[in-house]
């Protein structure tokens, strides 16, 4: 099996949050990170799948049933084991043998391959007799356009990457616009604050408050597209988080610098977002460029750095803010406003 | 190879536009119709050059005016199917006849 | 003349490489029948399918993109003879190209360019 | 070897032709016709026309492919999922077409066609830009006239929106006010 | 029938172009590792060979109802349009295929990649495939008419619509020095057709791989290959048609154009990893008004010149 040896050197693996995985998550795509195994955007491309946390069993098990195989998955409740589960995974990519018993109980249609009950069934179709494949043909609706075209229901998250845990996002979708939009949380809605509270024990407020920050911007740079900056502010986030003296924090200072130069005036980056989901005065420019220089300014100091506060009412703002933004503009706003939404930020916030 | 041929095919293609203009209920699809009648006459142009004058232009220009009008055709053809889609809600030629009264 | 023949010849090579791709790939894949998936939606089902009437945002950019593009018909032929003709040909064929530009301007101006 | 390519990209044509009324699919009617296309471009390669050739390539595949996107906004059904007949008059239109295509193709075998004459200048292209440029300038500058008209009177009629829903009825405001934002600002 | 078309160059072809895209994959590569703080062992230029087994071993997949006829064929299309348009870029002094008309040539291969992203969206019933096709669709929208005129300048200058007549009228200058504008629109372009780097949204990660976003094993790899294939051809094409051909002291004319090929991919390659992705929405309106006049002033100034 030398071939699958090679093949399998570099997994690509489908990484999803559940409510309550971020220690876990960061654990996972710090080795990721560390081994230059890519991480991918859909289920197709993904040979494991991990999943941060274990809150989100009926979704992860239906896109676990997408992963065209040979796959293995990993369900990460303890951080410390990231690094193990990973290498028990490739090493179940290496197994041709049980691979191809794996694949051949995967003969049937997807309805009968997925584990687990109680799927939520979207929007409460019925289910629709005599379409092909059980599948209702979409059905139009009315359009700021003036065009009664097709709508799309489309869920967005939870098991998506790059995407607030928990968060649920359905949309009806008409072409690539959201024309409506409702959201919904499985499990805690701010479910990332306890870590960042504990994190904040164990490395101090100052390096926790810049690495949340980091954290966020990371994702939002993997949604706006910009691969190479996202794995540096990840590497920063990673270092600030380690422990250890403070020539790390300095070390980090150096990092957040650059990323502000690159990124913080990046004029191609402030171009794609600018206008984007405005709340409060600031749009997801403003946002990403003050988590910039909250986290500078959290390191010079050594002490934590103010939140911007947001509205309670979160869900209802996401709602209006995304209704009638295409898609791209959507995943942006999600991605700017997520450490609010998972509590990343509030928790910074509770201390003072 | 022989002017013959082309024309006939050229013919062909008409006619199946042709029929397809004719008989399809939707603006988009009577287009494509047309964009296949203007087929033939692009095949039946550049044959005719080739086979007939070939130190004259006229044939080569005239494919290059089958080709502007067939694009300008589909613009303000698409055009009026969408006017039409967000009057009516329909792309029916049978159904945005009562447009007229 | 030759490029037809050039073409038949060149996309047999190309989609020979292709069809070698997927006979290697028969030899060496985990199982031949391809995998009966549903498509990615975050772990939700689908409700229906995706393949439906797409509201295009950007139409009215496709119609100015038809009437613009016919301009190259003229074009490539006119860059071959700029040398020869002189001014005359620059002057016919950047009013021609102008008077396209004020139609972009005008759409422009109507909001034509951006996501309705 | 060139008669037998004729031939096959004729039977070709044809054949997608005819598969654009058949097929259910409104992406394989329109993709049928862009094979009805490419080979009557491959028939004008043929017949000593390059530039033809290669041109009508480039713009039958942009042109279809934007076909293709209004096909799938105003067809029912675009994918074809569920077959359904969408024709009128279908045995009228056929014997419409079937009655052309004698006509048209008895002319072509019966009409005594002039031999030819001269022979194809050396430089096609080149020549086409002179001929352009010069015998048919005319032709050049009604259509550049009509691709203006054609580009202000499909915007008007296409789009829902104009200058005034977007700058105010006084054309008052310096920045539009538009449901999804531009790269320009303006 | 086939005499201007280099018999055994168009065997060797596919190969040597799969080649050169295979050094971009693992330039790519090697910058990705950079970037995620990893050291780049020489055997990082593996890499692309190591995915494309992955991706021969990785089983297919089918979605619901998928129109697999169109899918298939979209995705074969981009690889099959890359080699039609690398025959007419001169190695040096001969292209495999050398036509009077080679610049229309290659803009004729490249709108059949029109056609071949919208089908390789639309083919897989799936929404994100959807949004990642008509993506592509309004970027085609944004980026071929300037990038028609790019080609248009190049030729004019030359006078001529041979790559190869194009490329031996730089010998006393490279075009690139007096068209500047026309050789930074045709590299936009390349981005853009390639849809690689900035210009990935198709396949962009916001819409879950878009194009992409279904395909799996060798479906994918066909996919894959023509993209880096694309982004190969449209580097080859610019050394003719900018940067001087072949031409160069010393080295062989062949050489030369592969150095200046693999210049021009590894800066689109840079590219990817320097700038973050380009919104169509956004584009659309900047290629418009800023792009298009752009490159008619640059065909203009270049026509004023060679008269």
């Amino acid at each position: 099996m030398d071939l699958s040896r090679f093949a399998f050197a570099r997994p690509h693996v489908l990484l999803v949050e559940s409510p309550g995985g971020t220690a876990s998550r960061l654990a996972l795509e710090r080795v990721l990170r560390e081994r230059g195994w890519p991480l991918t955007d859909s289920p197709a491309d993904a040979d494991i799948l991990a999943v941060a946390g274990t809150g989100l069993r009926p979704y992860a098990d239906r896109v676990w049933a997408q992963l065209p195989g040979p796959r293995a998955r990993v369900d990460l409740a303890h951080p410390e084991h990231a690094g193990g589960a990973l290498d028990g995974a490739q090493r179940a990519l290496f197994d041709g043998a049980a691979q191809g018993e794996d694949a051949a109980t995967r003969s049937g249609p997807p309805s009968d391959q997925s584990e687990g009950d109680g799927m939520p069934a979207g929007h409460g179709m019925p289910a629709a007799h005599g379409m092909p494949a059980g599948l209702d043909m979409a059905d139009r609706a009315p359009d700021r356009d003036g065009l009664l075209l097709d709508v799309l229901h489309v869920p967005w998250g939870p098991a998506l990457p790059w995407w607030p845990a928990g968060l649920v996002l359905h949309s009806r979708l008409q072409g690539d616009v959201l024309a409506e939009v409702e959201v919904s949380w499985v499990g805690d809605a701010r479910s990332a604050s306890s870590f960042w509270t504990s994190a904040a024990e164990a490395v101090g407020p100052a390096r926790t408050a810049a690495a949340a920050r980091l954290d966020a911007l990371g994702r939002l740079l993997a949604v706006a597209g910009w691969e190479g900056e996202r794995l540096r502010a990840q590497r920063v986030r990673d270092a600030l988080l380690d422990g250890g003296e403070d020539a790390v924090r300095l070390a980090g200072l150096a990092g957040l610098q650059r990323l502000h130069q690159r990124v913080g005036r990046s004029r191609t980056l402030a171009r794609m977002t600018s206008g984007l989901g405005r709340l409060g005065g600031g749009d997801v420019t403003a946002r990403y460029r003050q988590w910039l220089t909250d986290a500078i300014a959290a390191l010079e100091s050594g002490a934590d750095s103010p939140v911007t506060p947001l509205p309670d009412d979160l869900d209802d703002v996401l709602t209006r803010l995304l209704t009638g933004t295409e898609v791209s503009s959507a995943r942006l706003v999600v991605a700017s406003l997520d450490p609010w939404l998972t509590g990343a930020l509030v928790a910074g916030a509770a201390r003072d | 190879m022989s002017l013959d041929l082309f024309l006939l095919i050229a013919a062909a293609l008409f006619s199946v536009g042709l029929y397809g203009a004719l008989s399809q209920q939707s603006v988009v699809m009577i287009m494509m119709g047309l964009e296949l009648m203007v087929n033939g006459v692009m095949l039946a142009g550049g044959a005719y050059w080739w086979f007939v004058a070939p130190a004259s232009l006229d044939g080569q220009v005239l494919v290059l005016v089958a080709l502007v009008v067939m694009a300008v055709e589909m613009a303000m053809g698409f055009a009026v199917t969408t006017a039409i889609f967000r009057a009516r809600d329909v792309d029916l030629t049978d159904s945005a006849a009562d447009l007229r009264g | 003349m030759e490029e037809l023949g050039a073409a038949l010849v060149l996309m047999a090579l190309a989609a020979a490489v292709l069809a070698g791709l997927y006979a290697v790939h028969l030899l060496l894949v985990v199982d031949r029948e391809p995998l009966a998936a549903d498509p990615f939606l975050s772990g939700h089902p689908p409700t229906e399918h995706a393949v439906s009437r797409y509201h295009v945002r950007w139409y009215a950019v496709t119609l100015l993109f038809l009437a613009f593009d016919m301009e190259m018909v003229f074009m490539f032929p006119w860059a071959l003879v700029v040398a020869d003709l002189g001014l005359a040909a620059v002057v016919e064929m950047f009013g021609f190209l102008a008077i396209l530009l004020v139609g972009v301007l005008y759409a422009w101006r109507e909001g034509a360019l951006r996501w309705t | 070897m060139e008669l037998v390519l004729a031939v096959a990209f004729g039977i070709v044509a044809v054949a997608a032709a005819v598969a654009v009324f058949v097929v259910d699919s409104m992406a394989r009617a329109t993709y049928a016709l862009l094979v009805s296309f490419l080979a009557v471009a491959a028939e004008l390669v043929l017949l000593g026309s390059a530039y033809l050739g290669v041109l009508t390539v480039l713009m039958m595949t942009v042109e279809m492919a934007v076909m293709g996107v209004f096909m799938i906004m105003y067809m029912m059904n675009p994918a074809g999922l569920m077959p359904m007949s969408m024709v009128h008059n279908k045995r009228g239109a056929l014997s419409i077409a079937i009655g052309t295509f004698v006509v048209l193709g008895a002319g072509a075998l019966l009409v005594p066609w002039p031999s030819r004459t001269g022979e194809p200048p050396a430089e096609l292209t080149r020549a086409l830009g002179f001929s352009l440029m010069g015998e048919h300038m005319l032709a050049m500058i009604v259509i550049g006239v009509a691709l203006l008209a054609t580009m202000i009177s499909a915007v008007l009629l296409a789009t829902d929106r104009g200058r005034y829903d977007r700058y105010g009825d006084e054309l008052e405001r310096d920045t539009p006010r538009d449901p999804v934002a531009g790269g320009v600002g303006r | 029938m086939t005499d201007g078309l280099a018999l055994w160059g168009a065997v060797v072809l596919p190969f040597g172009l799969l080649l050169v895209a295979t050094t971009a994959a693992s330039l790519s590569a090697a910058l990705g590792s950079a970037a995620a703080g990893r050291a780049v062992p020489v055997r990082t230029v593996l890499q692309p060979v190591q995915e494309a087994a992955r991706l021969l071993v990785v089983r297919r997949r089918r979605t619901q109802h998928p129109d697999a006829l169109l899918w298939r064929l979209g995705g074969g299309t981009l690889f099959v349009t890359a080699v039609l348009a690398a025959a007419v870029v001169p190695i040096g002094d001969a292209p495999v295929l050398r036509s009077e008309v080679g610049v229309v040539w290659f803009n004729a291969a490249e709108t059949l990649l029109w056609a071949a992203l919208w089908l390789t969206g639309w083919g897989g019933n799936s929404v994100a495939g959807l949004i990642g096709g008509y993506r592509f669709l309004a970027q085609a929208l944004a980026y071929e008419l300037p990038m028609m005129l790019a080609l248009i300048t190049a030729a004019l200058g030359a006078g001529s619509l041979d790559v190869v007549q194009v490329a031996a009228a730089q010998e006393d200058l490279w075009f690139v020095v007096w068209m500047p504008v026309a050789f930074v629109v045709f590299l936009v372009a390349a981005l853009a057709l390639s849809f690689w780097g900035p210009f990935s949204q198709p396949a962009g990660s916001d819409a879950a791989g878009g194009v992409l976003a279904e395909l799996s094993g060798v479906d994918r790899l066909v996919v894959l290959v023509g993209r880096y294939a694309w982004l190969a051809a449209a580097a080859g094409m610019s050394v003719p048609l900018f940067l001087g051909g072949g031409a160069g002291p010393l080295l062989p004319s062949w050489l030369w154009w592969l150095a200046k090929t693999l210049a021009v991919l590894a800066a689109l390659v840079w590219v990817r990893w320097r700038w973050p992705v380009v919104r169509v929405d956004r584009f659309e309106e900047i290629a418009w008004v800023v792009l298009l006049p752009a490159i008619v002033v640059q065909a203009l100034v270049v026509s004023l010149v060679v008269i």
